[in-house]
């Protein structure tokens, strides 16, 4: 493992927040205002494929900003891990601008150069929580993330998303305070906050302390979603389609569960999670929230609500691998991040594509749009076969490496929990499908004014169904080259 | 108030007694009691007697507001000012050795001090008066 | 030093202190004042502490009282306490 | 002269003070730039004396060459050498800010009244920094008083004259607590030059007398700070004062209030004193942690957004005394950042609050619906500040709850440490009510589109804007460049706790 | 309210009382004020200052910086009061 | 007996004083009417001078102005004297501008007591 000092990390962060201010100067211009949206997405694609290479041979880039506070340094570091977040979150990200050009012009949406501006810095807060190299720089990138996506999930503005938006800033900055104090006690144990691979709390405290001080780290990062304190995620459905896939496949809880599996790997190491027991916590939080969530999916009309149950319960697979305290648990953990984002966004694209083609939001509703937009509806499908973990996508991968993890990690029963869940995802997923495809509408004519949505939202998902189906069958091109390579930093065995 | 001649010619006669009065006390200040303070306060006294035999508006009259402020700006301004000079002069703020020596008169000191309570002087009697008239005034100047 | 003469003096002050914020007249409470003010002199003096005495007779008993007075010719005499 | 300059510092502004008046009945229009330069002047001192200060260390001023304990002495150290540029920038700040707020607020023949006063109460307060005699102190602190009180009841709202006078009698009972405070002191030792008490009071650690004048002192200090249960005046002076007077009182009499009662504290008492003879540690603690939540949930309940800031400073106030309590390095560390970073953002954010009332006549949250369309500049500056209040990274707001929180729990008080940490998620309820208000409110929404502006509102004058939006920029750009900021404050706390 | 008010005035007052009990006696010749400050005050301003009223030495020359504040004090009110009562004019 | 007298004799003016201070101070908070409050303010703060003057005061002692040269003689302290003429203007300076605030009350709400006040500000 080699560090190198490279500008580029700080580029990447900088770009979008550059891109921000240009479109709250432009916003009286809407073509060049999105002109700075998708140029910035580009620009940082690129910033962050030209990093690829370098990280693929084993260097981590990294580079120490300024001395913040006491504890850490405003430092960032790319990783192989850190590398497979902002992958992904910047391919999607360049996607998700152009859908969501398409999306709130079609729908005429009112302030959208909040909008915009709010992305924008919300991306370059989830590239700095990739890149973080320490607690400290983590924690200021994903309290920016918490504040900026708020107006995002309150953008209609009604009473109803008033309200989901104070649940979220509720959940979340409560969750961030606590993260405050997990990574002050941190300090106060270690003296450090910097990430180490395989951790550094081991012999710094008492297990009871270490223990409580995880459970800080996980209301911390109350992004993930897991269950019981998933409330605000599906609340956040009310925002406008493009925030709900920015915020399920994008960035929001990506970072959670991103953090999680830092601490996990990289303050904890594997080997100290398991002399403290805390697997088996994880693993009770992860099972029960796979299996409620699922549940919870079923019972749901509202396409949009029952996606975000089933993120909260597709996260939680990442929760599951790590609990398993195994290589291949862990890897299945780290892949599953870009698998499911790039999964998920295709769903979300798809039922925004709904309401802007059709204006639906209900499933019932939906009977026999597939008629009208096949390519859409097809494409639905084939994610969310993915998701279910069939092939030919990229699910599959992720889902069997947490089951070679829990027979490796020596539990079988966690095999059951995927098994129980793939069959609820087919639960609740099959049904959209067919109502979908086959369905036949009660008034045929209802369905006269639905058509395809505009090129710039269709592309997008056909680009990011592609995208799975390449995954699938070119695993290691490069998210699992990159995983390998961060499951050797903290295991100590180095593969490069 | 009324207008009583009694009243308006005793204040007369001793207006000027309290005024020569206040000014021995502002230069008594540095042999025995007194000072600044107490003799502006004695001067601004023959003034509160004025209004209350002649009325406010007549005394305003005569004295007029502005000069008030001036004046109090004159007090303010002498004592600053001295400070000013010491340093001038080449001591620290209000070190009046350092204007003896400058200016090489022995025994300058005491006469500093005295400008100085002189200075007091003139400010708290102009804001007594004003002040007082202030609050005595139900009208105001000009409404 | 004569300490009952003090002792004297310090008690009559506490009276009028009492009666100053006891009297529902505000004016006799202004006026009450005026008389603690002089005590308090008288006090002073007999401290040694010439130049307080001769500023509190000047302040207390005089301006203090002119301001109480005048002000109270600006609004109302009477208290409800 | 530079040696001269800390007393330039104080009586330069006093005749500049004379000259405005002088000037101003010629023709007011003098008095805004005479204000202006003057502190404009003070701030360039500050400055350079924080340089030289780092460089040389302590400096003596003797006043008329007499050295203590006969004479009075100034005495600029990295503690006050530090506060002092604070207190300067706000003024200037507020004095910029303060001509168009001036103009609509104060009546055209008061205004030169205004700016002496004004002037005066910035010079009050820049002499209770830098004095280092602790009965000068109290005379600065009067002067600064009697110009607050009325410089409250200068804007024309007849609640104005309550709000000034309720503050007049408790400020007079903390004048009169502080004067008794320094005579008891004087009482033990016979001196009242601060590092003299400081040299000669081990000596009667011991006496009630001591002990009462430390409590007298803390007393005082406390209502001039506004320390929660004897913060009953604060709320109707900052709602009903004018603006610019609102956010001058609110930063910097407020902070220079804070910083006499540490200077008291330690400085005259030092840590030993307050630690181990009477160990009152815990019980500030305690208040601290009560004004914090108190503060907080009272800012939540009020309906007016000047009032909520009012009492947001309450539980403000609670931070900076939370770092008295622990008393250690870290957490004073934060306290004194905590004292900067307020300053600057409860000064913006109180800006933000003036420039609505300016530009609406109102500050009731049920009139300010959708002000985020018309005003976006002011809106987004009260964002950035109310986000360094909150405490989000990498806000100074953040910075000096980290350090708080970290020194807290350093000194072992893990509960304290969870209170401060609330008290700042209660800090999103109050800011929050005003960002929902402002930017997502129902009635601004328009189909399609950017919002209408109302007929009438727009934008505020540049010259109120400009202040403003450089002290919310300050909230980051401070935040992130801390570290340099921890090497002035570092060597203030490590002189604090030296007790010297 | 008027209850309220008493106990924390008898508070105080215990309070000074306790403080009082401490205090060097009155008219204490050895008291740390008279014997420091106090003996230095009267043994040089004669020669300091060279004014017979030790006072109006303290008052002008050792602390006359007090002074000027008081001046300003003063000069302040002047000003309050106008700014408050004064009606029409410039002030 | 004795020990008593004496420790009554030694410190009875500053018990004096603190017992004024105590009816200023209560005057100053519990008194509804505002220009009582005043005169509390008034009694408080001339307690607290006769505080400072009586720790000043030095048995046997002179006022201090100096007698002719060459005579002997104990002066009192002087510093407490110095101190209390400059707070004797500051307390002055409070009264006047407290006074005009009450008077502008008086001209917008007609009253000058506190419970008065409280209706009043809370009817408009």
């Amino acid at each position: 493992m080699v560090d190198v000092t490279g500008l580029l990390p700080a580029v990447t962060v900088v770009i979008p927040l550059l891109a921000a201010v240009m479109i709250l100067v432009s916003g009286r211009h809407e073509n060049i205002r999105d002109g700075f949206t998708v140029a910035a997405a580009v620009a940082m694609l690129v910033s962050v494929v030209a990093m690829l290479p370098s990280i693929l041979s084993g260097e981590r880039i990294t580079i120490s900003l300024i001395p913040l506070l006491p504890g850490g340094d405003l430092a960032l570091r790319v990783d192989a891990f850190g590398m497979v977040f902002a992958l992904t979150a910047a391919v999607l990200w360049l996607l998700n601008s152009f859908y969501s050009i398409g999306y709130m012009r079609s729908l005429k949406e009112h302030a959208q150069t909040r909008f915009f501006f709010c992305l924008a810095v919300a991306i370059a807060a989830a590239i700095g929580i990739a890149f973080s190299a320490n607690l400290v720089t983590l924690l200021v990138f994903y309290e920016i993330l918490t504040i900026i996506t708020y107006p995002l999930v309150v953008h209609v503005e009604t009473p109803e998303a008033m309200a989901a938006g104070r649940k979220y800033l509720a959940y979340l900055l409560i969750g961030g305070i606590f993260f405050l104090a997990a990574v002050i006690l941190t300090y106060i144990l270690t003296g450090t906050t910097g990430f180490v691979p395989g951790g550094f709390l081991a012999g710094s405290a008492p297990p009871l302390t270490l223990q409580i001080l995880f459970v800080l780290f996980m209301v911390g990062f109350v992004k993930a979603a897991w269950m019981p304190l998933h409330g605000w995620l599906p609340a956040a459905m009310v925002a406008p389609t493009p925030v709900s896939a920015f915020l399920h496949a994008v960035a929001v809880v990506t970072a959670g569960v991103f953090g999680i599996v830092r601490i996990a790997g990289w303050v904890y190491g594997m080997d100290l999670l398991a002399s403290l027991g805390l697997g088996t916590l994880l693993a009770v939080i992860a099972s029960f929230t796979i299996i409620t969530a699922s549940l919870f999916a079923l019972t749901e009309d509202n396409l949009k609500r029952r996606l975000a149950y089933s993120t909260v319960s597709q996260l939680s697979y990442i929760l599951l691998g790590v609990s398993m305290l195994s290589i291949a648990g862990m890897t299945g953990a780290m892949a599953h991040i870009p698998i499911h984002a790039f999964l998920k966004i295709t769903l979300f694209f798809v039922a925004g594509a709904v309401i802007v083609a059709a204006g639906r939001e209900r499933i019932s509703d939906m009977k026999g749009i597939g008629r009208k937009m096949p390519v859409t509806a097809v494409m639905f499908s084939a994610a969310a076969i993915g998701i279910c973990g069939l092939p030919p996508l990229s699910g599959l991968i992720s889902k069997v490496y947490l089951a070679l993890g829990a027979v490796e990690g020596g539990v079988p029963i966690l095999l059951i929990v995927l098994i129980a869940s793939t069959v609820l995802n087919a639960a609740y997923f099959f049904p959209i499908i067919h109502t979908m495809l086959l369905g036949r509408p009660d008034d045929e004519r209802s369905l006269d004014s639905v058509s395809e949505p505009p090129l710039t939202m269709l592309v997008p998902i056909v680009l990011t169904t592609v995208a799975s189906v390449l995954i699938f069958f070119f695993p290691s091109m490069p998210f699992m080259d990159l995983v390998e390579i961060a499951i050797g930093e903290i295991t100590g065995s180095v593969i490069p | 108030m009324r207008e009583n001649v009694v009243i308006r010619t005793i204040s007369r006669i001793s207006v000027p007694f309290i005024q020569v009065f206040a000014l021995y006390v502002i230069v008594h200040g540095a042999v025995g009691a007194g000072g600044g303070f107490q003799g502006g306060v004695a001067f601004a006294a023959s003034f509160i007697l004025m209004f209350i035999a002649f009325g406010l508006s007549g005394v305003e009259k005569r004295l007029g507001k502005k000069w008030l402020m001036v004046y109090s700006i004159i007090g303010i301004a002498i004592y600053a000012g001295i400070g000013f000079l010491c340093l001038a002069a080449g001591g620290n703020y209000l070190e009046y050795g350092a204007i003896e020596s400058a200016v090489g008169v022995a025994h300058l000191h005491g006469y500093l001090i005295d400008a100085v309570e002189m200075g007091i002087g003139i400010t708290v009697m102009a804001v007594m008066v004003s002040i007082i008239s202030d609050v005595m005034d139900r009208d105001g100047e000009s409404p | 030093m004569i300490w009952d003469l003090d002792f004297a003096l310090l008690l009559f002050m506490i009276i009028c202190a009492i009666a100053a914020i006891t009297v529902r007249d505000l004016l006799h409470a202004a006026v009450i004042l005026a008389a603690y003010s002089l005590i308090m002199t008288v006090l002073w003096s007999e401290m040694n502490a010439v130049d307080v005495a001769f500023t509190e007779a000047v302040v207390g008993a005089g301006v203090t009282t002119v301001l109480f007075i005048a002000a109270i010719a600006r609004t109302e005499r009477s208290s409800s306490d | 002269m530079i040696e001269h300059l800390p007393v330039l510092l104080v009586t330069v502004p006093i005749v500049a003070a004379l000259l405005i008046l002088l000037l101003g009945w010629h023709d007011s229009r003098f008095c805004y730039p005479l204000t202006l330069a003057t502190i404009l002047f003070q701030f360039a001192g500050g400055i350079a004396l924080l340089i030289e200060v780092m460089r040389e260390g302590t400096i003596h001023y003797y006043l008329g060459g007499w050295a203590p304990p006969l004479g009075i002495e100034f005495v600029i150290d990295t503690f006050n050498g530090y506060i002092l540029p604070i207190v300067l920038l706000l003024a200037l700040a507020t004095a910029v800010y303060a001509r168009r707020s001036v103009e609509k607020e104060i009546k055209p023949e008061k205004i030169v009244s205004f700016y002496v006063l004004f002037q005066l109460l910035v010079t009050g307060l820049v002499g209770m920094t830098i004095t280092g005699d602790i009965f000068n102190l109290y005379v600065f602190l009067e002067i600064s008083s009697i110009a607050a009180y009325t410089l409250i009841a200068s804007s024309r709202k007849p609640r104005a004259y309550v709000a000034a006078l309720n503050y007049l009698v408790l400020g007079s009972i903390a004048g009169g607590f502080v004067l008794l405070g320094i005579g008891n002191l004087y009482v033990a030792t016979g001196t009242l030059n601060m590092a003299d008490l400081a040299r000669l009071l081990p000596a009667s650690y011991g006496l009630a007398t001591v002990h009462t004048a430390f409590l007298l002192l803390v007393i005082g200090f406390s209502i001039k700070v506004a320390l929660f249960p004897l913060h009953l005046w604060l709320p109707d002076a900052y709602t009903e004062a004018p603006s610019a007077v609102t956010v001058l009182i609110s930063t910097v009499m407020a902070k220079v209030s804070v910083y006499a009662m540490f200077r008291v504290i330690f400085s005259v008492f030092t840590t030993a004193y307050f630690v181990e003879t009477v160990p009152v540690t815990e019980l500030i603690l305690f208040i601290a942690a009560v004004a914090i939540v108190a503060g907080a949930v009272l800012a939540i309940a009020q309906e007016d957004l000047k009032r909520m800031l009012a009492y947001s400073s309450v539980s403000q106030v609670g931070y900076i005394v939370f770092a008295l309590g622990v008393a250690n390095q870290i957490a004073l560390e934060g306290g004194l950042l905590h004292i900067l970073g307020h300053a600057v953002m409860k000064g913006c954010l109180f800006m933000v609050a003036g420039v609505i009332i300016y530009r609406l006549g109102t500050s009731s949250f049920s009139d300010l619906k959708g002000v985020a369309a018309t005003m976006p500049v002011t809106c987004a500056a009260f964002a950035l500040a109310g986000a360094s209040m909150i405490g989000v990274p990498p806000t100074i707001g953040f910075a000096s709850k980290y350090y708080l929180v970290l020194g807290a729990l350093e000194a072992g008080h893990w509960v304290y440490a969870a209170v401060l940490l609330a008290g700042s998620l209660l800090a999103v309820g109050y800011i929050w009510r005003f960002i929902e208000v402002a930017y997502f409110s129902a009635s601004s929404h328009h189909e399609g589109g950017d919002h209408h502006p109302a007929p009438g509102v727009r934008e505020a004058p540049l010259s109120m804007l400009v202040p403003m939006v450089i002290l919310s920029i300050l909230c980051l750009v401070l935040g992130i460049f801390v570290d340099p900021l921890m090497k002035i404050v570092a060597p203030a706390v490590s002189l604090l706790l030296g007790g010297a | 309210m008027n209850v309220k008010a008493l106990l924390a005035v008898l508070l105080i007052g215990v309070i000074l009382f306790w403080a009082v009990g401490d205090m060097p006696a009155f008219g204490d010749p050895q008291s740390p004020a008279t014997r420091y400050t106090g003996k230095l005050y009267v043994d040089l301003a004669l020669q300091d200052v060279g004014v017979e009223n030790i006072v109006t030495a303290i008052l002008a020359s050792y602390r006359g910086f007090d002074t000027l504040g008081e001046t300003v004090v003063i000069f302040t009110a002047g000003i309050s009061v106008a700014l408050l009562l004064r009606r029409g004019g410039r002030l | 007996m004795e020990a008593v007298l004496e420790a009554f004799l030694s410190h009875y003016n500053y018990g004096m004083a603190i017992i004024l201070m105590m009816i200023g101070l209560y005057a100053l908070i519990a008194k509804q009417n505002l220009v009582k409050k005043l005169i509390g303010l008034n009694i408080f703060q001339t307690a607290i001078f006769l505080f400072y003057i009586s720790f000043a005061d030095v048995e046997g002692g002179i006022a201090p102005i100096y007698l002719p040269e060459g005579m002997e003689a104990i002066y009192v302290n002087p510093l407490p004297h110095v101190l209390i003429l400059t707070a004797i203007v500051v307390g002055v300076s409070v009264t006047a501008v407290g006074l005009s605030l009450i008077v502008r009350i008086y001209e917008e709400y007609g009253v000058i007591d506190e419970a008065g006040l409280l209706k009043m500000v809370k009817r408009r």
